[in-house]
């Protein structure tokens, strides 16, 4: 036992063993994304910037100017302008505005809106914010309602 | 997602304030929170140093006792090395501001033993002219914390053996974890930085130029605030440059 | 016999620029087969953008070093700041004189055009003087630069290059007690009329070589001059654009040249395996490819860059696998463990020598 | 005739092996060091003075940002907190949830410290497979929560949501191959003669002075201490799990690289018997609504133990939905301690292996 031990010693061994498990992981398939012209299939919860959704059957505003979402967000991000409803009775969004600079993700918007099963408010799957212009990622209703324009690159 | 029940149902319009009402306090009797544990901390401290400590709080399973800072030291000596205490560890010692009360600082020393599995708190209050014992000859360990309580909240502690500032930068103004520090800061202080200074060239102080009207501002904002710019607390600040004679320990 | 002169100065100045092209060229080649083999052996893909699958990446480097500001820090030595990465990168290629490349020149013009520059009687000795005025550079270009991350690396670098020269040339005596020449062509002649890779007998002095090597060439385990976690990048910190670039060539050129001897030492050269045995000529496929004298001259090429290579490839294995040794570690293994043995093997060597001096 | 000079060196903190922005003053005689100072608050954003102005649920992102190696230990600090200070229970499906989490990132978080250690020693590949399979655990939280680094997993008295359909199974299958690649950095490592030779004895540390300098975690166990929160004051359900605590007398680096090593595989058999006890059905969250009201002018502290060490979070309530005072008690401050008599004497290599054997996150240590 003391033997085997001193001849593994002298003809460096573990060292062996260790460049073995290397040159085994050469073989083994690359795990690399190549980032602008791969990307990685995201998870059905992925929580990319939040924006607003209408209704899918009958394309109307979800949104009913609660103000939970404005009232959650750590970071005040949110800032919602309605105004009363004509008829008398709930309220009318006038502007939704999200600023993407200071939005961190958290998702707590997501959890107390009132409008279901659909919540008005969702984490979508973007997360390509990039922009030339801090402006540019203040986004109002309409950018949150289409999505902002993300140029693709493929090469 | 968790749904909520108190929501509003959709299309209604809610209510301008939608708080969902508040849980009903628990129930009044016994509330479990204030259940007392069994804790030999206090009994061998009124048995060994009486008339030191008050009488033990109980909340949430934790036991706190409070003690004057002219105690502070002898009752930490004591619980460090009483064997029925044995409280190795300073978990965490920090401060927190009460500016309404006369001795604005309430300082906690979280001490844990690992022999006897039992966690104590110990509480002190000081005022802002007044200084606290330091309790690196203890606990070594109470070092940074100590000079963290220093940096954020100004305390004073005597017989530690560096105290500088350890979070913000040497030449900071104010210590921000105090109550009446406004959350933008002190506008002459943080908006320039010194870099005539740094690099003994003279420079045009570029940030305080542009940012001129908002600092303005800011200083028209805060000075209506309780207890603002005149009682801004201007502690002598120690600038490290002796480039660590103390090794930290 | 003006012409005669002419002539044969000019073949060596072909010959120079012919292996001086080959050295530069096989550079990048090394730099991105390193980052591509390491790549994956990491499970990445290493560069994959410039050109076919990432082949020209080595290339457009370069052209970004060129094209970079050349910036000397304000309180630097200048002069020793320009001068020091030149001393580093000449002796590197100017130690290629001597490595052949291949076993027989060609005939062209009349003219016999050896694959080798010169055949110096003391090959080796001259390799191993020229190598070591190398350190001179890092040595230089750390204190020139007047800053103190590369001051340490300097530091270290000498220490460590002065040490291990001597187990380095130590472990190549035992093998020119076998061959008993220290040329360079004649060492692998003396291999093939022993029928005897000289690796065989002098196992331990290959080890103790190629650890003194990698050593010498600053590379993983050893490679304490510029560790970059620890003095951020060593010696070379305050060099950029292409003065930083030749410290890189000077880097491969040294660890093609510590390759280039041990093939040359102990591994035959530009013989195949087994020289000897003749059925296995077919190894040679060149000689059955090629017409008369390109056909050896090919055959001896592929086996001096296959071994070359095997050598680069251990290189690179090692540097994925292993953590770094620190300083004093270093000094102890190369003082306390390597110039022992390495003597030890000489003795070994010397009456084994002298055993089947007498037996046979 | 000839005069020596001690040379004062800036490590950091722009270095490749300070691990974010530590900066540490260091006095060298040639190469030993003689004195250092480490100097942080480089990432200090005031999360503490932050939290005094946010409702209790909204300071939950936060703590994601102070420890982001673990954030989810930050997380479960955090809300164990709160939970503490208003007497609110978690249901129990929902605490198997959070420990299944909170170990997978331990898991997460030691396979970081694992590479970037190594890195920093020399060992360029073992990195990249750290890497590797952290990711995996990083696709694992993307599936259940939606998020890579900064969770926010979990709410007070529970978690929002349900295992997503078919983590399990993806769980199990990462678990099995972790355990097989766990097997290949120890071959690559635990005997390397050169390895050994950088940590044995590096960083020497006994448990007495760990203590007095309050340091916990992986380096009070190496010292021979078998102090472990989930052990000694168990939270959430770590009472109905079987797991060891790895405990080694080396005192050195290479005894904590050992008791790594081996928390790894226990945070293994942790997450496996969760997945085999979770109850399939069951209520998520504790209480409806989200108004706290905690009572007037009490002050809690509660402690886990997160991967670096005890992660404490102290809380005083005045009565309203916001703390009027919460500070963070993050174990890489208190550890950092320990790095200037750690590296006192050494050389320059071994402040690097000492820097990552005490695995700090500047994040968490400036807050």
């Amino acid at each position: 036992m003391k033997l085997t031990r001193f001849i593994q010693k002298l003809i460096l061994w573990e060292l062996l063993v260790g460049m073995m498990v290397v040159i085994r992981n050469q073989f083994r398939p690359k795990v690399t994304v190549q980032y602008p012209k791969e990307r990685i299939p995201l998870r059905p919860r992925f929580r990319g910037v939040p924006r607003l959704r209408y209704d899918p059957k009958t394309m109307e505003e979800l949104c009913i100017s609660c103000l939970l979402c404005e009232q959650i967000c750590p970071d005040d991000c949110i800032a919602i302008k309605w105004e009363k409803a004509p008829s008398g009775k709930g309220r009318v969004l006038k502007d939704f505005i999200i600023d993407y600079q200071r939005c961190c993700l958290c998702g707590l918007c997501v959890d107390p809106c009132p409008t279901k099963p659909l919540t008005a408010i969702y984490m979508s799957h973007d997360y390509e914010l990039a922009g030339s212009d801090r402006l540019d990622l203040v986004a109002g209703r309409t950018d949150l309602h289409e999505g902002r324009t993300v140029t693709i690159y493929d090469k | 997602m968790p749904t909520d029940d108190t929501k509003p149902p959709a299309g209604t319009p809610p209510p301008r304030e939608t708080p969902p009402p508040a849980p009903k306090p628990p129930v009044k009797p016994p509330d479990p929170l204030l259940a007392v544990v069994s804790c030999p901390a206090p009994d061998r401290l009124r048995e060994v140093l009486p008339g030191r400590v008050s009488e033990p709080h109980f909340f949430a399973g934790e036991v706190t006792l409070t003690v004057a800072p002219d105690h502070l030291l002898e009752v930490c000596q004591f619980l460090r090395h009483d064997p029925a205490c044995s409280f190795e560890l300073l978990a965490d010692l920090t401060g927190t501001d009460f500016p309404d009360e006369e001795k604005r600082f309430r300082v906690v020393y979280h001490l844990a033993s690992l022999r006897n599995g039992q966690r104590l708190r110990l509480r002190t209050q000081v005022g802002q002219e007044e200084s606290l014992p330091s309790v690196t000859p203890v606990w070594p360990g109470a070092n940074w914390f100590e000079r963290e309580a220093f940096d954020l909240l100004g305390i004073q502690f005597d017989g530690h053996p560096r105290l500088v500032r350890i979070l913000m930068p040497d030449d900071w103004v104010g210590h921000p974890l105090r109550k009446d520090y406004p959350l933008p800061g002190y506008p002459e202080h943080h908006l320039r930085y010194r870099t005539a200074d740094i690099t003994r060239r003279s420079y045009v102080d570029i940030s305080w130029k542009a940012t001129g009207e908002r600092a303005a501002d800011i200083v028209k904002k805060y000075k209506g605030n309780v207890g603002a710019p005149e009682s801004a607390p201007h502690v002598p600040m120690p600038v490290d440059d002796t480039n660590g004679q103390e090794t930290g320990s | 016999m003006e012409t005669q002169m002419f002539i044969t100065i000019l073949i060596s100045v072909v010959q120079i620029s012919i292996v001086l092209s080959l050295v530069a060229l096989s550079v990048p080649l090394l730099i991105l087969m390193e980052r591509k083999v390491i790549g994956f052996m990491q499970s990445r893909i290493g560069p994959k953008r410039v050109g076919p699958s990432g082949m020209l990446q080595t290339i457009a480097d370069g052209l970004k070093l060129l094209l970079k500001e050349d910036i000397i820090p304000d309180r630097a030595d200048k002069w020793v700041f320009r001068l020091a990465p030149m001393i580093v990168l000449v002796p590197a290629f100017v130690a290629f004189a001597v490595v052949p490349f291949s076993g027989t020149g060609l005939n062209v013009f009349g003219q016999r055009i050896t694959p080798w520059v010169t055949d110096l009687n003391i090959g080796i000795l001259f390799i191993i003087a020229i190598s070591s005025v190398g350190v001179f550079g890092i040595i230089l270009g750390g204190w020139a630069s007047n800053s103190k991350y590369p001051l340490l690396g300097a530091l270290r670098s000498a220490a460590q290059m002065v040490s291990y020269e001597v187990p380095l040339g130590l472990a190549l005596v035992g093998g020119l007690m076998w061959a008993g020449t220290a040329s360079m062509v004649g060492i692998v002649e003396a291999q093939r009329e022993a029928h005897l890779w000289f690796f065989i007998p002098q196992v331990v002095g290959t080890v103790i070589y190629f650890m003194a090597g990698v050593a010498e060439t600053n590379r993983a385990p050893f490679d304490l001059a510029e560790a970059e976690t620890e003095l951020v990048s060593g010696f070379h910190t305050e060099y950029s654009g292409m003065r930083f670039g030749l410290y890189f060539i000077a880097e491969y050129a040294n660890m093609l040249i510590v390759a280039a001897v041990a093939t040359t030492m102990f591994f035959g050269g530009w013989l195949r395996p087994f020289p000897n045995v003749s059925w296995l000529a077919f190894l040679d496929i060149f000689n059955f490819i090629l017409p008369g004298q390109w056909g050896p001259f090919m055959s001896g090429l592929m086996w001096v860059i296959i071994k070359v290579s095997c050598f680069i490839f251990l290189y690179y294995w090692i540097r994925a696998t292993f953590p770094r040794y620190r300083y004093d570690q270093l000094m102890s293994i190369g003082w306390k463990w390597l110039l022992p043995l390495a003597l030890a093997n000489i003795m070994g060597t010397g009456a084994l020598l002298l055993w089947l001096g007498q037996t046979g | 005739m000839f005069r020596t000079q001690e040379m004062e060196i800036n490590m950091g903190p722009q270095h490749p092996s300070t691990h974010g922005v530590l900066r540490l003053k260091l006095r060298l005689d040639g190469e030993r060091v003689v004195d250092s100072w480490p100097v942080i608050g480089y990432l200090h954003r005031g999360i503490e003075k932050l939290s005094e102005s946010k409702e209790f649920i909204k300071i939950t992102p936060f703590t994601d940002r102070m420890d982001y190696v673990c954030a989810m230990s930050g997380n479960l600090a955090y809300l164990g907190a709160v939970e503490k200070l208003c007497g609110i229970k978690v249901p129990e499906k929902a605490a198997y949830i959070r420990v299944i989490m909170v170990e997978l990132n331990r898991i997460a978080s030691h396979l970081l410290w694992l590479g970037t250690h190594a890195l920093d020693i020399g060992a360029m590949s073992i990195f990249l497979y750290g890497f590797r399979e952290r990711e995996m655990i990083l696709d694992l939280f993307e599936a259940y929560c939606g998020a890579r680094l900064t969770y926010n997993a979990f709410r007070i008295s529970g978690v929002p949501a349900d295992l997503p359909p078919g983590w399990k199974e993806e769980c199990t299958g990462f678990l099995k191959l972790f355990r097989q690649r766990h097997r290949e950095y120890e071959q690559i490592l635990t005997a390397n003669r050169i390895w050994l030779k950088r940590t044995k004895d590096v960083g020497y540390m006994d448990a007495e002075h760990c203590l007095a300098l309050s340091v916990t975690g992986p380096v009070l166990r190496a010292a021979g201490v078998a102090r472990d929160l989930r052990k000694d004051e168990p939270y959430a359900i770590y009472d109905q799990l079987d797991f060891d605590i790895p405990v080694d007398d080396g005192c050195d680096t290479y005894a904590r690289y050992i008791v790594r090593m081996a928390e790894m595989l226990q945070s293994v058999h942790m997450v496996e018997q969760c997945l085999e006890k979770m109850p399939s059905e069951g209520p998520l969250m504790g209480m409806k609504g989200r108004r706290m009201k905690p009572r007037k002018d009490e002050e809690i502290y509660f402690a886990i133990e997160g991967p670096r060490g005890e992660q404490g979070v102290y809380l005083i309530s005045d009565g309203t939905d916001r703390p009027y005072r919460c500070k963070f008690r993050n174990s890489s401050f208190a550890n950092l301690q320990a790095l200037a008599p750690m590296v006192q004497g050494g050389l320059v290599a071994d402040v690097v292996a000492i820097i990552g054997t005490l695995d700090i996150v500047l994040g968490d240590s400036d807050r």
